[in-house]
């Protein structure tokens, strides 16, 4: 059997590369997915610890992490389509008008 | 028992007029306002009998009677509650303020009926009663401070009723300002009692005081800081020196203002003040001969100056200082009930006297220069009859009123040892004299001779029965208001002082502990005193009598021929002009010079800027940071981050 | 060698079951597109395909041919790997989905291995299925994107909009039997569906249980058919307005397996139709007492139909015809008495009645596309949200009340 | 069995994680999340969660990413292109997400944790169900209230603003 402690690790890695994509990519999509993928990691630790520790609970907020994803899934891209409408670009550092 | 276990309806309806006329009363006709104010003053006046009624079969143990409402402050021991007392000496206050604040109101409505600001006039009048009803029924020092400053206010609004005036406007600050002072001290006194005693009620302080040691002749004990303290407040608000420079020009207000206020209630407050610590008083021997000297020397001080003012309501606010300085003369040789018996009886005459010189100037259309007036007996008899009943009652002729407290002050300066001396004795005949001179000075230049004024410019009118009703009341209690004492001519019992003996007990309390203050007195000594008194008044009359009657010409040739001391005398001894160089200017130099251009233009703006500059320059550095890239900010996230896990995973393994 | 096998029997057993369904499936699609040819020409009243083969019966085998032998060209601009990619999601997802369905109740013995009529056997297989099916939507949108075309790209838009949409209503018409059954997995679903009500009328979801899933059914085969882009939800692929819609730009093989996918869909579709509501194996009628004959129902229909097949072989008019229907007509004649033999006659059972009612469903679908026209984008998006959704829901929450009521 | 697939699963989807980096093209990135997140079901599988696993590709795969096509392909976003005007995230970010998935993974390599047992608990869906009904009900129901908002506000942003009127 794998160590719990695998799992965990590699949503740590996982996570890691959220956030490197999410630092690295311009695409306001693409930093969106970043999220995502963010996301998805602290899933795979909930259910890592849920399974080692023989609670369903770790699931259910696993659940409820995946609703919330869709709702700002949802919201965000609608952000998005306006920013893309607006400003006619996907690259944030072109999003900046706020500043100073 | 009703208005006992009610006090505060009594203080409560002036207020409830005050509040309905100061709100609603300026889109309402006059006769709403009348109803209103009279209605609250004189429903007081009542609920005032009712009690007094009440408080005849209220039980000696039950004296005084107090009741607290709520608490008030409390902070670590100190504790101070809304309470009110009752007891004689607040009894005979509360009769004089709202009778004669009722009779004054009355007069109001005929004296004011054609001036501006009708109703916030008597809105201010029913809000000076409530706090004057405060000061005399307060349980504690507190309350009777609170008064205090309220009737204060009162006074500074009244004085600058006529707002537009630049010199009613400037006696009011001026009042406002000479009081802080005298308050201060007030306060002062206030907080060395509590430090001393522990409380600030009548009912622990008193008693307090009477069982403590007293101070030694000559002794500036805690007691004497304490009563000098004190003292320096009831100066303030009893216009004595040095601090009755604003009675004055307290004139500037309406004349029935100046009658209530400036003559019959306010101004006596610090009577009543030493009146009601009197223990405290009687503990400090420096403390009463202060009292006594200062009263005597205002006596006579103000009465020189009237001499020979030519304004008809500057004389009487002279004689009103310097009776109050009678009054003040009487606490110190330690015959509080007198000083408490002149204050009632000044209060009926001298507001007789400013009511009748208010009559006299709304009949020559406000002309107040004595020297433009004459001959006006015929005209406005009523108003002459009055008045003349007024001055023949504080001039101390037989019978009036003023008579016999004036006399009982004269005896007690003469005999009550160790407090009295021959000196004050002396100054109050002197007193006496001058008094008598200069108000039959203002009769005989008010209402005899020829008239002096222009006859086709004023028509001399008889003021309206609204106003002269007044003025028959008071001159009726200006007679009579003195006969409670009279028994005591014929050695019977003085009832006014036996009515207030059980306040002043502790004074022979404090008594045993002393020489007594009162020698029994052999009816003869009292006897010749009294023909002493009435010589001098007598005097008095006759001099005036010569010099404005017989030999018109006689003051302007001692005029001439006494320049000096007539300048002096006509300047008012150029105290203002004094305290203006001693203390205003110096106090205006610094405020400009060094509160103004320095504290407050370089420390406090310079604070105040300084703390913007460096919050704009902190911004504007830290501004930079906002670069409106996003991906920035999910760098400073990340750092965050960092922190904040590390920080949870060292408290987990830590 | 056998013994490894045995030794890596689950392997072994899974690769052959694969091997089997793939085989028979893809036959079937080719002969599908027969089938869906022929009827649509008799609602039109067509021949239909008839020169290749009797009947046009070797039309499949033409057309595969033709696949493969087209050229296969690669747009200018198009993104290579994306656009490979489509087609191949789309022909997987569509058969991985077959992999769940199970055909019949009873094992069978591979490699000493009991296994069952399903490749895998999960019991939370209707799950899967829909998880696996809600892929679907990427070879359609992919391929639209890819082709860096216009057409293909409203196609594709249009598509994945519809399907995403669909799929709610998809899933949410299916909740109602899942509480009946009060399992995901097809196998219970169809063992609750078992027995008679009135030994006559077995209890089947659609019109048996708590309450009868007429409205999830309705609700289901709607949503499939819009799920499957099929007419008359075919707006993916409308000729008419998008000329050949997300496939426009794919020709040959992988056009071929857009083609396949669709088909594949529709069958996957079809069996969870005859599983959620038409008891799956489950015989209509019972086979206890005096119905026992209808055991014999499987062979009596293969050798009728054998019988006809060679009647109409020895009348036809070319000679391969006469050969081939002849030949085929044996065989199923062969097969039909297979099915007769008492060692095979249970075991028959099952797969019969399942082919038979997909068989059934897939008519259906020919039928409903020969008969209604398209609809209007806006009137797709008004059925999918405000028609299936809520009635969906509906049937939904009155199922749960009928369960909470019979459960009292 | 299970390690084989678990390294398996896990090279696929840390391989999948960096292509998602490393893409230009936002729908590559999009297709290797997806593989990603297939991969991170096949994981739940392993450690028994057989229901989330599935609802992980239902609603991840199928519906989330799906959207993030959908727009992509609405937008036509094409290759993104490198500007660097972020100093602050292009010298110390890499380093400061390095530090991060470091520290992170030292502290829990450091912990001893129990071994997954997918095995351990049969089906769960019908606990789970349980669970969420009973125990997680209110929040179960703040999600949907949740879910509500998020496609009211959705539509009101995404709509042109000619529709308003």
């Amino acid at each position: 059997m794998v160590p719990v402690s695998y799992y965990v690790v590699l949503s740590a890695v996982l996570f890691g590369l959220g956030i490197i994509g999410f630092l690295f990519k311009r695409n306001i999509i693409t930093m969106f997915m970043s999220i995502e993928l963010m996301l998805n990691a602290v899933n795979l630790a909930f259910i890592a610890f849920s399974s080692v520790l023989g609670n369903l609970a770790g699931q259910v907020y696993v659940f409820f992490v995946i609703v919330v994803a869709a709702a700002e899934a949802a919201v965000g891209l609608a952000i998005v389509i306006l920013i893309a409408r607006n400003r006619k670009t996907l690259n944030v550092e072109r999003v900046n008008l706020l500043k100073l | 028992m009703f208005v006992l276990n009610h006090l505060w309806i009594i203080p409560l309806l002036p207020l409830l007029g005050a509040a309905v006329n100061g709100i609603f009363g300026r889109r309402w006709p006059h006769a709403v306002t009348n109803s209103i104010a009279l209605g609250a003053t004189g429903l007081s006046f009542v609920a005032v009998l009712e009690l007094f009624r009440e408080f005849t079969h209220l039980a000696p143990a039950n004296i005084p009677w107090v009741q607290t409402y709520l608490p008030w402050i409390a902070a670590g021991g100190f504790r101070s509650d809304f309470s009110l007392q009752v007891d004689q000496l607040t009894m005979v206050m509360l009769l004089v303020v709202t009778g004669v604040g009722f009779v004054i109101h009355v007069y109001s409505t005929g004296y004011m009926a054609h001036e501006g600001g009708y109703a916030r006039f008597f809105s201010y009048l029913n809000l000076f009663m409530f706090f004057m009803l405060v000061l005399v029924l307060g349980a504690n020092y507190v309350v009777l401070f609170v008064g205090w400053e309220g009737v204060g206010l009162c006074s500074y609004l009244l004085i600058g009723f006529y707002f537009l005036r630049q010199s009613a406007t400037n006696a009011g600050n001026k009042a406002f300002w000479v009081n802080r002072i005298g308050d201060f001290g007030f306060l002062l006194g206030m907080f060395l009692l509590f430090r001393t005693f522990g409380a600030l009620d009548f009912a622990h302080v008193l008693p307090a005081a009477a069982g403590a040691p007293a101070d030694a002749p000559g002794q500036f004990g805690t007691m004497t800081w304490i009563a000098l303290l004190l003292l320096t407040g009831a100066c303030g608000k009893s216009a004595q020196i040095p601090l009755y420079v604003w009675l004055p020009d307290a004139m500037e207000g309406p004349t029935p203002v100046s009658a209530l206020i400036h003559a019959a209630t306010m101004v006596t407050a610090g009577v009543y003040m030493v009146a009601r610590s009197h223990v405290i008083f009687l503990h400090s021997p420096v403390a009463m001969t202060a009292v006594a000297g200062i009263g005597a020397l205002t006596a006579l001080f103000a009465a020189t100056i009237g001499l020979v003012q030519t304004d008809i309501k500057k004389v009487l606010a002279y004689s009103t200082v310097s009776q109050l300085g009678y009054m003040f003369l009487a606490c110190g040789v330690g015959a509080f009930s007198a000083g408490i018996f002149h204050l009632m009886t000044h209060a009926f005459f001298k507001g007789l006297l400013f009511l009748a010189a208010g009559s006299v100037i709304h009949a020559t259309g406000g002309e107040q220069d004595m020297r433009k007036m004459g001959g006006l007996r015929k005209k406005i008899p009523w108003t002459y009859w009055t008045m003349l009943i007024g001055t023949l009652a504080i001039a101390g002729i037989p019978g009036f009123s003023g008579f016999f407290s004036k006399d009982e002050i004269l005896a007690a300066a003469f005999t009550s040892s160790p407090y009295g001396s021959t000196l004050l004795w002396v100054v109050g005949v002197t007193t006496a004299l001058l008094t008598s001179f200069y108000m039959f000075r203002l009769i005989f230049l008010t209402f005899f001779g020829s008239a002096r004024y222009d006859e086709h410019e004023v028509h001399v009118h008889e003021s309206p029965r609204n106003m002269l009703v007044p003025l028959v009341i008071l001159a009726v209690l200006s007679v009579i208001g003195g006969w409670q004492a009279a028994p005591a001519l014929w050695g019977g019992v003085n009832h006014f002082e036996h009515f207030l003996e059980p306040v002043f007990s502790t004074a022979a309390v404090v008594g045993e502990q002393m020489p007594s203050p009162k020698v029994p007195e052999a009816a003869s000594l009292e006897f010749m005193l009294m023909l002493v008194a009435i010589g001098a008044a007598a005097i008095g009359l006759y001099v005036a009598w010569r010099m404005y009657i017989q030999r018109t010409g006689m003051p302007e040739k001692l005029a001439e021929s006494l320049k000096a001391p007539y300048q002096l005398l006509s300047g008012k001894y150029f105290v203002d002009e004094l305290y203006a160089a001693a203390i205003v200017r110096p106090l205006v130099w610094i405020s400009r010079n060094v509160l103004w251009h320095v504290v407050d233009e370089q420390m406090i703006d310079g604070a105040v800027n300084g703390v913007a500059d460096v919050s704009r320059h902190t911004g504007n550095t830290v501004r930079q940071t906002e670069s409106g890239n996003t991906r920035s900010y999910a760098a400073w996230i990340v750092v965050g981050a960092i922190v904040f896990t590390s920080l949870l995973l060292w408290l987990a393994v830590r | 060698m056998s013994d490894f096998l045995i030794r890596h029997s689950l392997i072994a057993s899974s690769v052959v079951k694969i091997a089997v369904l793939l085989f028979m499936v893809l036959t079937a699609l080719a002969y599908l597109t027969w089938f869906e040819r022929k009827v649509v020409a008799h609602i039109q009243s067509r021949w239909g395909p008839y020169r290749v083969g009797p009947h046009g019966l070797l039309q499949p085998l033409a057309d595969g041919l033709k696949f493969i032998m087209k050229e296969d060209p690669m747009p200018a601009g198009v993104d290579k790997f994306v656009f490979v990619l489509a087609p191949l999601l789309a022909m997987t997802v569509a058969l991985t989905a077959l992999g769940i369905i199970p055909f019949g109740p009873q094992e069978i013995e591979l490699f000493g291995r009991k296994t069952s009529l399903a490749i895998v056997d999960l019991n939370l297989g209707l799950l899967f299925l829909f998880a696996i099916s809600s892929l679907g939507v990427y070879g359609v949108a992919l391929a639209g994107w890819a082709s860096n075309s216009k057409y293909p790209l409203l196609g594709g838009l249009r598509s994945s909009a519809q399907m995403v949409s669909y799929e709610l209503a998809l899933t949410l018409s299916v909740v109602g039997v899942v509480l009946m059954a009060g399992s995901l997995s097809l196998r219970d679903i169809i063992q609750s569906q078992s027995g008679w009500s009135w030994h006559f009328l077995p209890r089947w979801n659609l019109f048996a249980g708590p309450l009868p899933q007429v409205l999830g059914f309705f609700c289901y085969f709607t949503a499939a058919i819009a799920e499957t882009n099929r007419a008359p939800f075919d707006l993916a692929e409308a000729e008419q307005e998008l000329v050949g819609g997300f496939h426009t730009e794919y020709s040959s093989m992988k056009f071929a397996m857009f083609f396949m996918a669709e088909y594949a869909n529709m069958v996957t579709v079809s069996c969870l139709a005859t599983i959620l509501f038409f008891g799956g194996w489950l015989s209509p009628c019972p086979v206890t007492g005096h119905w026992i004959w209808t055991l014999y129902l499987p062979a009596a229909v293969f050798v009728l139909g054998g019988l006809g097949l060679i009647w109409d072989g020895l009348h036809y008019t070319t000679p391969i015809g006469k050969f081939e229907l002849t030949v085929l007509g044996a065989v199923l004649v062969g097969v039909g008495g297979l099915t007769a033999a008492p060692f095979a006659i249970h075991f028959a059972q099952g797969p019969f009645w399942f082919l038979t009612k997909v068989l059934a469903f897939l008519f259906v679908y020919v039928w409903v596309r020969g008969t209604l026209p398209r609809f209007r984008y806006d009137q797709l998006m008004a059925i999918g949200w405000k028609l299936l959704l809520p009635v969906s829901l509906a049937n939904v929450v009155f199922t749960s009340l009928a369960l909470v009521v019979k459960n009292k | 069995m299970t390690a084989v697939l678990f390294f398996l699963l896990a090279a696929v989807a840390v391989a999948a994680a960096v292509s998602l980096i490393l893409q230009r093209e936002p729908i590559h990135s999009a297709l290797s999340l997806i593989v990603v997140m297939a991969a991170l079901a096949g994981l739940y599988l392993l450690l028994g969660a057989e229901f989330i696993s599935a609802v992980q590709i239902i609603v991840y795969a199928g519906a989330i990413m799906v959207l993030f096509i959908f727009v992509i392909m609405l937008l036509n976003a094409g290759v993104e292109e490198r500007t660097q005007f972020s100093r602050m995230a292009r010298y110390i970010g890499l380093p400061l997400a390095f530090v991060l998935g470091a520290g992170l993974v030292y502290w829990i390599t450091r912990w001893t944790m129990g071994t997954a047992s997918a095995a351990s608990m049969g089906s769960v869906t019908r606990p789970l169900a349980m669970m969420l009904f009973q125990d997680y009900v209110f929040p179960f129901e703040l999600t949907s209230i949740l879910i509500l908002i998020a496609i009211v506000g959705a539509v009101v942003l995404a709509r042109r603003e000619d529709e308003r009127q």
